[in-house]
């Protein structure tokens, strides 16, 4: 029986074996859309994509985390309420806060996800304007320093995909100034705030810089001619960030 | 129903086949049930007795002209009829099947299929085309495909209308809320605003599939033995609505307990039935498989059954229910969501479980293949339902509903636009025509339609390489080759209402004109008939017209029909909505990497119209903008349209152009605007040649809606190699223009220059201004 | 300032897909005890100053017409609650 | 079966994206009355049998930890009504 399409069709042989060497894992829950794009996107980086399945018990010795985008749970209850109990979570919220600062990434529902278990400070709610928005979307680098960041300079503007119901990034105003105060502001939306987020942030990061959740999804952004503007590969820097920090490069 | 007589009937209160038998004279609601006199005595006559209550529940869902395609069938036969061995070479499952199946190449097939949620839309917005969606895509997961793409033809009533708000925003994010929960791009669809569908919305959706060869599954039980099993959503009185009328079946005195009448969607629940679907076909642990849409149950098992060895037994107790109230009749009918049934080989029932348990999915085991040639349905152990599943399937009433062409269609079809009232003050000088432009591109069909498409997911999965505002979506399938697909769909009610013959050939010529724009060859037609009452001979004829249409265009194109649906009763009172068959046209990319866009991007490039325009006001936008409509739709030259479509896709694979647009709605001036917007490149545009050589006014020219047209933009390194092709071919070409990406501007020279900002405005503003 | 709070739940033959999702997760955290989950809405309408019968009336017409949707909701309780 | 009520509501620091576009579109209704509007949840959670006092316990703990995101949302009430 042949592979169901779509699910990995490529096999681009990675240029530098170092980089295969590391194990990204990308996490599926019932719901979850853009897994298989998270996949393609760890591929076209050059390095090992392993599929995690949210009922695993263990991290099968994955070097960094990928909570993709999508609907877990359909989005029932709160974006990311149902899914922050998966038996994997646990592992993952350990892993991140251990010494070893196992590199996490939520993108959208994957960020959600991460606020609901406590990983990231601050919640989302529904966009302002009560909508599901998809949009290319300018976002502005505010801290390259972190675990998957590092690929781009400070200050840098990316063109990434923008695509959710419950965008709204809230948190209280204590937490919005510790989050400015020591940079932890990763991403900030520019021309114009597409839901209401507080302070234009589209993204931060925990103060380690290992554990980053942001909206937007760069792994719609790493093939020319299926991203932004069909152009645009803007999202491979996050793939790219994770492979320096893994290698000791950064 | 008042005795019961039989002892076991007794028993469990219930219309046994034995009770049945020695009650002849029960009095049925079959009437209540939408059956007519004579439909009645036909399943007497079929089953030699009276139907018991569940077998009445079963057959008048499955003859219902939503199942049995009893007002069309003896035209939709032209479909099949009219192909020839070339046309059915790519065809690996053709009409019949829950979707048709196209070779794609390299292993690979694409199935797709279109399908009308009109009623439940305008009942409830949200629900009705949230589930639309839903019972789309089930139809491509019962071939053994994975769902990649969805698309969304939509009409509404008058923009302005009150009640237009309302539906728009139900059924948009309906749309976008199932859709975009599935991770199913949505590549593109149609938005008409036009007060006949007022009372009638039309919510069509297409989903396409692809698979392996070998993965094609039917919806076929087979083997004797063979386990018949329910899984997904649990089953409750969904679709049956108000106090149900087969209540009596139980013989129950208590008051019925309510039965919604309107679906609601759980697009989670489909989202874990299309992974847990693929994982049971990657083993292969499935020999049949159905979805269920209309009729449930009732469909679900008599078709497995009449299209394998022909027997089924089932006991309708082990079905699991979200309402335990519901009687076995009820069971039968309920539309219930994201549900499907399959057949298992009994070697096959612990993967089969291990895969339910991994996703977490419910699932029922009913009973087992036969080879005794009936449909027997038990409830808890008694024989409630015994028939022979063709006669339930398959053997249907069929129609010859008398039809005729209307009186009115004369006159009508005398009423040109020129020299109309409406065409009174036709703009003419440069401030008119500027105006006029800009209120063509801010008109409600014309205008951007982003406000919608913004609400839909376009980029998950990571194949899309066309989507809106493009001519058509393309999909890539395989990575590694690029090999894909592209797939458009058109409809115009209004020119189908002046000729529907035409007007169906009108829908494919452009929706295949799409296809072929974007770069990729036509393979296959999926068609949506939407039209009035078949009971009014005036829209029967609409409708054999249509499809007559239909069916001789798809023979000059060389493409076959592969499935559809036909959504009938669409009226309020005794009007009907214009006749719209909905055509979508599938194509073929050896490597998406080809595809054009429809947007100019690069400077100095050459912009070339290819085509040439007469006087076809009838119909068109313009006309419609100033309210009138009558004459004749515009001529259909289908041999033009091949030639056109074989000029742009020989252009896309060879390199010779960098974008193309298809002239539609709206001609000249809607494509150059639309080409200027879609990445805000300008550019300079003379008419005057063009207009000269085909004898028409600049205005003529720029609203005219002659097919077999489109702008193309040629790199001037290309310029010599195109223009040879197209002269090789003997297809009129005309250099209007070239693309000025500093200008900022659409200047059509000596006339007027319309800046891009203000050109956005007027297309961007008018849904925002009208939805919010 | 006073509140009417309006109640709208989906009626009881509708499916509730929310429901079922979240009665489907709490056993996984050790909530044993409940059966059946169904989630609704509930409307806070804050009142600038007195809870008069005229402005109940209309809290209730607003929850029938446009706070619930009568297809497929119920709304099942509108009451005042002082501050 | 009796059930066991647990009302959510959004914080009040929190801007309520619905709640807000509810107060805009009521007056347009003709429902001038409300000066603000804010929409939380409402959950239902059907007990077999009695509700014994561990049983509203685990109510209320669902409440805290998985019906409610604490980071935004507050419990405002938990009571059991009957059938
Ligand atoms: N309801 C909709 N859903 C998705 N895409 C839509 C919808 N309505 C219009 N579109 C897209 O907007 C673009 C313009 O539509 P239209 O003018 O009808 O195209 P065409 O004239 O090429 O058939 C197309 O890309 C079409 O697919
Ligand atoms: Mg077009």
């Amino acid at each position: 029986m042949s592979e169901t399409p779509l699910i990995g069709g490529a096999t681009l042989a990675p240029v530098d074996s170092r980089l295969a060497g590391a194990r990204i894992g990308v996490v599926t829950f019932p719901g979850t859309l853009d897994d298989r794009d998270a996949v393609r996107a760890v591929r076209l980086s050059g390095a090992t994509a392993v599929e995690l399945w949210h009922a695993d018990t263990e991290l099968a010795d994955v070097d960094a985390v990928i909570i993709p985008g999508g609907f877990s749970y359909g989005d029932y209850l709160r974006a990311g309420a149902i899914s922050r109990f998966a038996p994997l979570m646990t592992k993952i919220v350990d892993a991140a806060n251990s010494d070893a600062k196992l590199p996490v990434l939520g993108i959208c529902n994957g960020f959600q996800i991460l606020t609901e278990a406590h990983l990231l400070p601050g919640s989302m709610i529904k966009n302002d304007h009560l909508k599901f928005l998809c949009r290319d979307q300018v976002l502005r680098v505010e801290n390259n320093t972190t675990a998957w960041t590092n690929a781009y300079a400070a200050g840098e503007d990316i063109t990434i995909v923008l695509k959710n119901q419950d965008g709204q990034y809230i948190a209280d105003e204590k937490t919005l100034d510790a989050l400015e105060a020591e940079g932890l502001v990763a991403f900030r939306y520019m021309g114009g705030n597409p839901n209401g987020s507080r302070r234009d942030i589209a993204g931060i990061s925990n103060a380690a810089g290992n554990v980053v959740g942001l909206m937007p999804h760069p792994e719609h952004a790493v093939e020319a001619g299926y991203g932004p503007g069909h152009t645009g590969t803007d999202g491979l820097g996050f793939f790219n960030s994770v492979l320096n920090t893994l290698l000791g490069d950064k | 129903m008042s005795e019961i007589s039989t002892e076991s009937a007794k028993k469990f209160n219930m219309d046994t086949v034995a009770n049945a038998a020695i009650t002849p004279d029960v009095e049925l609601p079959w009437a209540e049930l939408g059956l007519k006199q004579n439909e009645f005595d036909d399943v007497v006559k079929v089953l030699g007795r009276r139907p018991t209550a569940a077998e009445l529940a079963m057959y008048s869902v499955m003859w219902s002209e939503h199942c049995s395609y009893k007002s069309s069938k003896n035209h939709l036969r032209q479909f099949g009829e009219k192909v020839t061995e070339e046309m059915k070479k790519d065809m690996l499952v053709g009409i019949g099947e829950n979707a048709g199946v196209t070779n794609l190449g390299d292993g690979w097939a694409v199935t797709f299929k279109i399908e009308s949620h009109n009623s439940p839309t305008m009942i409830e917005p949200y629900q009705g085309a949230a589930t639309g969606i839903g019972g789309i895509v089930r139809d491509i997961i019962s071939m053994g495909a994975r769902p990649v793409a969805v698309m969304d033809p939509l009409r509404f009533g008058a923009i302005d209308h009150p009640d237009t708000a309302r539906v728009m925003h139900g059924a948009v994010a309906g749309i976008g809320g199932y859709g975009n929960s599935l991770g199913l791009p949505n590549i593109g669809g149609e938005m008409v605003f036009d007060s006949v569908y007022q009372g009638n919305p039309l919510v069509n959706a297409l989903a396409v599939g692809v698979m392996r060869h070998e993965d094609i599954r039917l919806a076929n039980a087979s083997g004797k033995g063979n386990k018949v099993v329910l899984f997904g959503a649990r089953t409750g009185g969904d679709g049956i609505g108000g106090a149900s009328i087969l209540s009596s079946e139980s013989f129950d005195n208590s008051k019925p307990s309510k039965r919604p009448a309107v679906q609601v969607g759980d697009p989670f629940a489909e989202k874990v039935l299309i992974e847990c679907c693929l994982e049971l076909f990657k083993g292969s642990l499935v020999e049949g498989i159905q979805d269920l849409g209309a009729a449930g149950i009732s469909c679900a098992t008599s078709e497995l059954a009449s299209n394998g060895d022909g027997g089924m037994e089932v006991e309708l107790t082990s079905v699991l229910l979200r309402d335990p109230t519901l009687t076995p009749g009820e069971i039968l009918m309920s539309e219930s969501q994201e549900r499907m049934m399959a057949v298992v080989s009994p070697e096959n029932i612990a993967a089969f479980e291990a895969v339910m348990e991994k996703w977490a999915v419910e699932y029922s085991w009913l009973g087992e293949v036969t080879d005794t040639g009936r449909l027997i349905i038990k409830w808890d152990g008694e024989v409630i339902v015994d028939v022979d599943p063709r006669t339930v399937a398959h053997d249907g009433p069929v129609y010859d509903r008398p039809y005729a062409r209307p009186e009115w269609q004369d006159a009508l079809q005398a009423d040109t636009f020129t020299g109309s009232v409406q065409d009174a003050a036709r703009p003419s000088t440069p401030e008119e025509l500027k105006a006029a432009m800009l209120e063509l591109v801010a008109s409600p069909n014309m205008c951007s339609k982003d406000w919608i498409t913004n609400q839909y997911d376009r980029y998950v999965g990571g194949n899309t390489a066309l989507a809106f505002p493009d001519d058509a979506g393309v999909i890539r399938v395989d990575e590694e080759t690029g090999l894909g697909f592209a797939v458009a769909t058109d409809a115009n009610g209004r020119y189908t209402f002046l000729d529907p013959y035409h007007g169906a050939q009108l829908a494919l010529a452009e929706a295949y004109r799409n296809v072929a724009t974007s770069g990729a060859v036509p393979m296959a037609v999926s068609d949506c008939l939407n039209f009035g009452s078949p009971e009014d001979p005036d829209v029967m004829w609409q409708l054999a017209e249509a499809i007559r249409g239909l069916s001789d265009a798809c023979m000059v194109l060389g493409i076959p029909v592969t499935g559809g649906n036909v959504s009938l009763y669409n009226q309020t009172g005794t009007t009907p909505i214009h006749p719209t068959p909905v055509v979508a046209v599938l194509g073929k990319f050896d490597d998406v990497a080809r595809r054009t866009p429809s947007g100019w991007a690069e400077d100095g490039q050459a912009i070339y119209l290819l085509g040439t325009t007469a006087d076809d006001l009838d119909g068109s936008e313009w006309a419609n903008m100033r309210g009138h409509l009558g004459g004749l739709p515009p001529a259909v030259n289908l041999e033009r349209e091949r030639e056109l479509g074989a000029i742009l896709i020989n252009a896309s694979r060879d390199g010779m152009i960098d974008s193309a647009h298809d002239l539609s709605e709206g001609g000249l001036a809607a494509a150059l605007v639309e080409s200027a917007l879609r990445f805000n490149t300008g550019a300079r545009v003379a008419l005057d040649d063009v207009a000269a050589r085909d004898g028409v006014d600049v205005f003529t020219l720029l609203f005219s809606e002659t097919q077999g047209r489109a702008i193309v933009s040629v790199p001037r390194s290309e310029e010599v190699r195109f223009n040879d092709m197209c002269t090789a071919r003997n297809f009129p070409l005309s250099r209007i223009g070239v693309v000025d990406a500093a200008g900022a501007a659409l200047d059509i020279q000596g006339l007027f220059t319309a800046e891009l900002d203000e050109l956005r405005v007027a297309h961007e503003g008018t849904l925002p201004k009208y939805f919010g | 300032m006073p509140r009417i709070v309006v109640d709208v739940m989906l009626k009881p033959e509708i499916l509730d897909p929310q429901g079922k999702a979240i009665v489907g997760a709490l056993p996984r955290l050790g909530f044993t005890a409940f059966s059946a989950v169904r989630q609704g809405k509930r409307f806070e309408l804050t009142v600038d100053g007195e809870v008069t019968e005229e402005i109940l009336a209309q809290a209730r017409e607003a929850a029938e017409t446009m706070l619930s949707n009568p297809v497929i909701e119920d709304v099942v309780n509108v009451e005042v609650v002082a501050d």
